[in-house]
């Protein structure tokens, strides 16, 4: 049944892909586009259902044999045959996953027709969005850490390509590339990863892991080996320090493409796996400090960032970045139920505001500097109120779905993380009303910054987008009642329900400390929101101008998000590239120095003297040695062309033989 | 009697005299000549050993010389008269187009 | 009926054919060159009916007294591997011969003969199981590679010419010795008497025998350092050459690793494991560092295959059955998919002229078809899953893990480079805006060069997919080999009954 | 005797091919030829090789060395005056045919097969007739071959240059 749900999206791309782009009508592509995922949508939840009334916690699903069984050897010194079935695991986790990925998806596929309508290659994008879909739901879907990763690099590839949808634009093709080598840099750590548990264990399924892990097949060493390395590539995937760089730059890509894959699914996929191999995770005790302290410093780290920036859609990339640092100190701090929660409502909250931002882009016709914004509330009311929404959820006000995944994240660091961590996830809490509030007031309050024509052609979008808004603001301000705490006279109905796939989580608070904790999230959201008005409306902005004089060393670092792209350019990819000339050089001075050495009397016989002669002179001249020159000197004299030379040569020859002769025979 | 030494000297005499004509002549012509002094040398040693061992195939070996001395002379000949139909000298150190 | 001599010499057949057509029929010449090229892609796919892939033995074995004197036999035979390199070969150069039809104007006829011989000699490498047999198919390949690069390449044709012939020369007469040393000891040059001998050279003789044929071998992947060759060759030779160069040549060097050194010299090729594993993780690092800086789209792509060999002869000296299976599918992936980046170079270079990377950019707007085949063809050499290039890699890469997990971590840091010359190769062509005039406008690809892709595109999805049946082939043979260096091991597998399935 | 009548055949062949190799005049040198050739047959003559005597004067006495006076005659050229070596130093052409002298004279006077006894008075025109229209009958076959070759190819490579008219 649910080996169905990612059928759809595939037939929909391959439809669109092969076909649309030359045959069909906008309505046929939209249909196509909308449609596969749709069907898809209704088959999670059917399975979701089967799944709630069925009595298995897990069914598998084998296709067929990926790659057929061969022998390796273990750690331990036996051999296992080594084999890679193409199968799909559903479990509670992967219901909650595929939920996600085709509602949200839904949702920005519909919001796609509207915002992407007057796009020329309208076809060509609802083939990537649903070829994405598809590898996000390979990749939630896979029972084994191959197909994971089949789908893990195909939402990459189709991140690329969205990404760089609009390629004529360098930048956007530039932004493409390097999320691709990014995420390529973290595949490296993950593919060590799949081979430290292949050597350990002889298997990749995940249910084996798991199992094997809870066991205590493999030592704390191998665990922590698989886990820091598996969660390299998470970091990658993932956007958090220190391969986050390119989340920002992605914003390139077509807002809903932002929305789908820059905030609500693929970025979570990190989050989605550590979740998924939790047993192995658990074993290790440093690999779960790095998650959880990777995390939360990422979170204050990207939240920082978040605070200075004037593009919209880098302010959210940034605070993206940020939450799914939440996600991983939940993870960190052994609550996997927690950080899926959060990696849930964030997909509500982080695609409503997205694509609340793409509604405020297509107002302006395409602008996307807040210092060119101000005033919309009024001219976008819908909007508006929707991002409100988001807003809200997102700083942890009391009630909506980001408050009580934040609240639990923060509560299990509490209880169980490093304390550090708990106390970043504190501070970053502050700094992201902050930001988000800032994003608020700049955008849809205050005097209106943006030129006459721009103003004139400002318009709220079509239903076609706001419905998809209005569905996600609803999600995004109900969605956290799935997992009410008990605290809250809740059932904690979201963890119990992810119980089987991400295990129990140990640490326990006592009540009171639990709602200290959660008044001080919930204060701290709200001091965040006040700082931002205090800021930016009712003074104006002018403490922001006032402080960023003071700081102004400060400012230009975090506003130059720390110098760390300069240096990854500068000193990782030019040493790479330097690397490179260097070894051209070598391949062509050395090497082909020897071998023109080497072979100069047969190579002058070959009658490319003028080339030859720049190459043996250049040779020379750049330091292969005077020997060379000398050498080649003596031997161009040979090849004169003249038949008696070469006759001569034919004697020597005879010479050479015959002197072998004589001393053999 | 013929000793066999005196033989081995009179064909190697005639090979390296032939092998001299080849090196230092520049007359076309001259060194196709050259080169059948090679050969005679090649045969002489050839029915030298054959009147040594009692044995015919000497002389049949030598008939297969002159057979493709003849050949080579045929060929060279052709050769020589096309080049100079191109080039009016048969001076080889006109002739090299090896050199390219 | 014997069907490898029929497969071997059909193209020879064909060749005599062109010869004796007249001159100026140009069509009837393309025509006849592509049919026979088609037809014996489809005597190969004939092989696959009476084939077995149950047994590691060598099947549709010929023998027939060659050179008596000397105990040379005409001894052809084929396992799973060279199987599908037969297939690779024969449907490369139906390919290749399908994308000449307009690229080669002048001396067409002597072209097509040249790319027929050049068929014969890469089909006998891979069937013939007597070492001089081989030996003399190894050669004669050499002299059609010769002229194609010489008279119908680029600028600089000649001096890539003479510098591919003398290097590959080179290392072949330093096998040639190594045979005859084999053929000392053995006393035959039969490779199934050899291998069927259960003995070895002497272990010291090894080591050197095993050198001498890894020179050879080595020149022709080509390893480092040994390949400076490899980009002037394919720099400057026509599209169809570089294909089939990078496609088929450059596979003659891994298989004879593992057809003879492997087998023949197991003591020795585990004590060079080491050096051969460095010089190919080298290659994988050194090549992809040398890619990202070359401005010649060719140039690029012939470093990328260095450091994709690299990967395979990785695999074949991990010795893992897992590995050495992932290497002998990694060359099947590496023809289809290096293959398919030549063609589209040949593809642009036949429209603007020029290589070079920086006169193109933003081409995707004009030329969207060949921007998605670049597109998957790009994503298959980086190695994509689902893709081929994946499962090769894949293989290789857990499969060397268990040895040596430093390896595993260079060689990943290949992939990770890989995308990156890649991406910005496709970036750089493909992406941006559409500045210089002269690609405005460009003609996307034309019903013919769509088919000389589509089989391609078709194998890169199919192995990576289910790469089933083609690791099904190669299952026993590889085995088989790995039985003999590892004979412990194996014997550990054996005596427990089937391994350990977790 | 016959040993005092090969020495003076040997050394007028000798003596002939010295003078063929250092003649300016092409003519005269193909004369010196002749006498090299006629000399050669002699020395067969003296070998008890009849018949190759007889080949030897009628091939090449009566075939080539003519051949080769009729190719002087067309292309009629005196010997361009100035001898003049190209590049490499004079000792090589003189140290490396000597050299394989040395060599080959030590390698044949080294491993001098040892005389069989026979009959004296010549070896039989049947025997070698025999041998070599049985043992050697196919090489004979394919010299045959050649010869048809040589002789189309000349013909075609001397005629074709010449229907280009004169240039």
């Amino acid at each position: 049944m649910f080996a169905w749900i990612p059928l759809f999206p595939l037939l929909g791309a391959l439809a669109n892909g092969l076909l649309g782009i030359k045959f069909f009508s906008r309505k046929a592509v939209q249909a196509v586009g909308v449609g596969s995922v749709a069907l898809s949508f209704l088959a999670s939840a059917a399975s979701f259902v089967a799944l709630l009334r069925g009595s298995e916690d897990v069914l598998v699903a084998r296709l067929f044999s990926w790659i057929p069984p061969s022998l390796v050897p273990l750690a331990d010194g036996g051999t296992a045959a080594f084999a890679v079935d193409l199968a799909f695991r559903y479990d509670s986790l992967a219901a909650v996953m595929t939920l996600v990925v085709t509602g949200v998806g839904l949702l920005i596929h519909v919001y796609s027709v509207g915002y992407m309508a007057h796009d020329r290659s309208f076809a060509r994008f609802f083939a990537y969005l649903n070829l994405f879909t598809f590898a996000m739901l390979v990749l939630v879907l896979g029972a084994n850490l191959a197909v994971l990763f089949i789908g893990w690099e195909g939402v990459g590839l189709c991140s690329y390509l969205l990404i760089g949808f609009w390629f004529s634009k360098d930048a956007a093709a530039a932004a493409g590339k390097k999320a691709f080598l990014t995420n390529r840099v973290g595949d490296f750590g993950f593919i060590l990863g799949i081979g430290v548990l292949l050597f350990v264990l002889g298997t990749i399924d995940l249910g084996s892991i798991n199992r094997l892990a809870g066991e205590g097949a493999l030592t704390k060493g191998a665990a922590t080996a698989a886990a820091l390395l598996l969660f390299i590539g998470a970091t990658g995937k993932s956007a958090q320090i220190p391969l986050y760089t390119w989340l920002p730059d992605a914003m390139e890509g077509p807002t809903p493409v932002s929305a789908l894959i820059h905030a609500a699914t693929m970025v979570t996929a990190g989050v989605y796996m550590v979740a998924r191999l939790h047993a192995l995770f658990t074993l290790s005790g440093l690999a779960l400090d790095v998650i959880a302290l990777v995390g939360a410093g990422t979170a204050v780290y990207a939240a920082t960032m978040a605070l200075v920036q004037f593009d919209i859609k880098r302010v959210l990339a940034y605070s993206t970045i940020s939450q799914i640092g939440y996600m991983f100190l939940g993870l960190g701090s052994g609550a996997y139920a927690a950080g899926v929660f959060h990696l849930m409502t964030h997909a509500f909250f982080k695609a409503l505001l997205f694509l609340a931002a793409g509604s405020v882009i297509h107002a302006l016709s395409g602008e996307q500097d807040m210092r060119k914004m101000g005033g919309l509330r009024s001219r976008v009311p819908t909007t508006y109120r929707v991002f409100l929404v988001g807003a809200l959820a997102i700083s942890g006000v009391p009630g909506l779905s980001g408050f009580f995944s934040k609240d639990e994240i923060l509560a299990s660091a509490f209880a169980s993380g490093p304390t550090v961590a708990w106390a970043l996830g504190v501070l970053g809490a502050g700094m992201t009303a902050f930001y988000i509030f800032r994003l608020i007031f700049l955008t849809f309050f205050g005097p209106e910054r943006m030129d006459e024509a721009a103003r004139l052609r400002c318009h709220e979008s079509p239903p076609v987008m706001t419905v998809p808004l209005r569905i996600l603001a609803f999600l995004s301000a109900f969605g956290g009642f799935v997992g009410l705490p008990h605290l809250l006279g809740g059932g904690a109905w979201f963890g119990k329900f992810l119980e089987s796939s991400t295990g129990r989580h140990a640490g326990h608070l006592a009540a009171g400390t639990e709602a200290l904790l959660m008044a001080l999230s919930a204060g701290v959201g709200l001091a965040g929101i006040y700082g931002a008005y205090v800021v930016y409306v009712r003074k104006r902005g002018a403490p922001a101008f006032r402080l960023k004089e003071r700081f102004g060393a400060l400012h230009r670092l975090v506003f130059r998000k720390y110098f760390v792209d300069e240096f990854y350019d500068g000193i990782l990819v030019g040493g790479i590239l330097r690397l490179g000339r260097l070894a051209g050089g070598f391949d062509l001075k050395v090497i082909d120095g020897l071998v023109d050495g080497a072979a100069a009397l047969t190579r002058r016989l070959s009658k490319i003297s003028i080339f030859f002669d720049g190459r043996v002179v250049d040779g020379a001249v750049n330091g292969v040695g005077a020997v060379h020159r000398h050498a080649s000197r003596l031997l161009r004299r040979v090849q004169t062309g003249y038949v008696y030379n070469y006759a001569l040569a034919v004697v020597f020859g005879l010479v050479i033989i015959m002197a072998l002769v004589v001393t053999v025979f | 009697m013929v000793p066999i030494d005196a033989v081995f000297a009179l064909g190697i005499a005639l090979f390296v005299l032939g092998l001299f004509g080849v090196l230092f002549r520049k007359n076309l012509v001259v060194m196709l000549m050259s080169l059948e002094l090679v050969l005679n040398g090649l045969n002489v040693i050839l029915a030298g050993l054959g009147f040594h061992l009692r044995s015919p195939r000497g002389s049949i070996f030598a008939i297969f010389v002159i057979l493709m001395a003849v050949a080579e002379a045929a060929v060279g000949f052709a050769l020589i008269l096309s080049y100079f139909r191109q080039k009016k000298t048969y001076d080889i150190d006109k002739l090299n187009e090896l050199k390219g | 009926m014997p069907i490898l001599s029929l497969v071997t010499f059909f193209p020879l057949a064909g060749a005599v054919l062109l010869l004796a057509l007249p001159r100026g029929r140009g069509k009837a010449v393309k025509l006849t060159a592509n049919i026979v090229t088609g037809l014996e892609f489809a005597a190969t796919l004939l092989l696959l009916r009476g084939f077995d892939p149950g047994t590691a033995e060598m099947q549709f074995v010929e023998r027939a007294p060659w050179i008596k004197s000397a105990g040379i036999q005409y001894l052809l035979g084929l396992d799973g591997i060279s199987l599908l390199l037969v297939l690779l070969t024969s449907l490369l150069t139906f390919l290749a011969t399908l994308s000449s039809w307009k690229a080669v104007a002048h001396r067409l006829k002597e072209y097509y003969v040249f790319l027929l011989l050049l068929e014969v000699g890469m089909i006998g490498v891979f069937v013939s199981l007597d070492l001089i047999l081989f030996y003399v198919f190894w050669e004669i390949m050499l002299v059609p590679m010769y002229f194609l690069i010489g008279i119908w390449g680029g600028e600089r044709k000649l001096y890539a010419a003479i510098k591919f012939f003398l290097y590959t020369l080179f290392g072949s007469v330093m096998m040639l010795i190594g045979i005859l040393v084999v053929r000392g000891h053995y006393g035959t040059f039969d490779w199934t008497a050899m291998t069927g001998a259960g003995t070895f050279l002497p272990a010291a003789l090894q080591g050197w025998v095993f050198l001498a044929f890894a020179l050879g071998f080595a020149i022709k992947v080509p390893m480092f350092p040994f390949h400076t060759w490899l980009p002037d060759a394919h720099v400057e030779a026509p599209t169809a050459g570089s294909v089939i160069l990078a496609g088929v040549l450059l596979k003659m060097g891994t298989y004879g690793f593992v057809r003879f050194s492997l087998p023949l010299f197991p003591e020795a090729s585990r004590k060079f494991a080491p050096l051969m594993v460095g010089l190919a993780l080298t290659a994988i690092v050194y090549g992809a560092l040398v890619s990202l800086m070359q401005k010649d789209m060719k140039k690029l792509v012939a470093y990328s295959s260095v450091s994709h060999m690299g990967f395979v002869i990785l695999g074949l000296f991990a010795f893992t059955p897992l590995a050495v299976k992932g290497a002998v599918l990694q060359m099947i992936n590496h023809g289809i998919s290096t293959g398919a980046l030549f063609l589209i170079v040949g593809v642009l270079y036949e429209r603007r002229h020029t290589r070079l990377i920086a006169d193109f950019g933003g081409l995707s707007s004009r030329m969207p078809v060949t921007a998605a085949v670049f597109l998957v063809m790009a994503m298959s050499s980086i190695g994509l899953p689902g893709l081929n290039g994946f499962i090769g890699e894949f293989m290789i890469l857990m499969g060397v893990f268990p040895v040596n997990w430093v390896w595993t971590a260079v060689a990943g840091l290949g992939i990770v480079l890989g995308a990156g010359y890649m991406l910005w190769l496709y970036q750089r062509v493909m992406f941006g805006r559409l500045e210089s005039p002269a690609n405005a406008s460009l003609a996307d690809l034309s019903a013919r060069e769509f088919a000389t892709f589509f089989p391609l595109i078709v194998l890169a999805f199919w192995i990576g997919i289910f790469p089933k049946p083609f690791l099904a082939v190669i299952d026993k043979p590889v085995e088989k080999i790995v039985r003999i260096i590892h004979p412990e091991t194996a014997a550990a597998a054996v005596g427990s009954g089937p391994a350990e399935v977790r | 005797m016959t040993f005092a009548i090969f020495l003076l055949f040997a050394l007028m062949a000798v003596f002939s091919a010295v003078m063929v190799i250092t003649r300016t005049n092409a003519m005269h040198s193909v004369l010196y030829l002749a006498f090299t050739v006629l000399s050669v047959a002699g020395v067969f003559f003296t070998l008890q090789a009849e018949y190759l005597g007889a080949v030897q004067i009628l091939v090449y006495g009566g075939g080539i060395v003519v051949l080769y006076i009729f190719v002087i005659i067309i292309v009629n050229l005196d010997e361009v005056v100035a001898e003049r070596r190209k590049l490499v130093p004079k000792i090589f052409i003189f140290a490396w045919p000597s050299l394989l002298a040395l060599q080959v004279g030590t390698v044949v006077f080294l491993n001098r097969p040892a005389a069989r006894p026979g009959p004296e008075g010549g070896l039989e025109f049947r025997a070698l007739a025999e041998m070599l229209f049985t043992s050697y009958a196919l090489p004979f076959e394919i010299a045959a071959v050649l010869l048809l070759a040589v002789l189309i190819g000349a013909v075609f490579v001397a005629r074709r240059r010449l229907s280009r008219g004169p240039d």
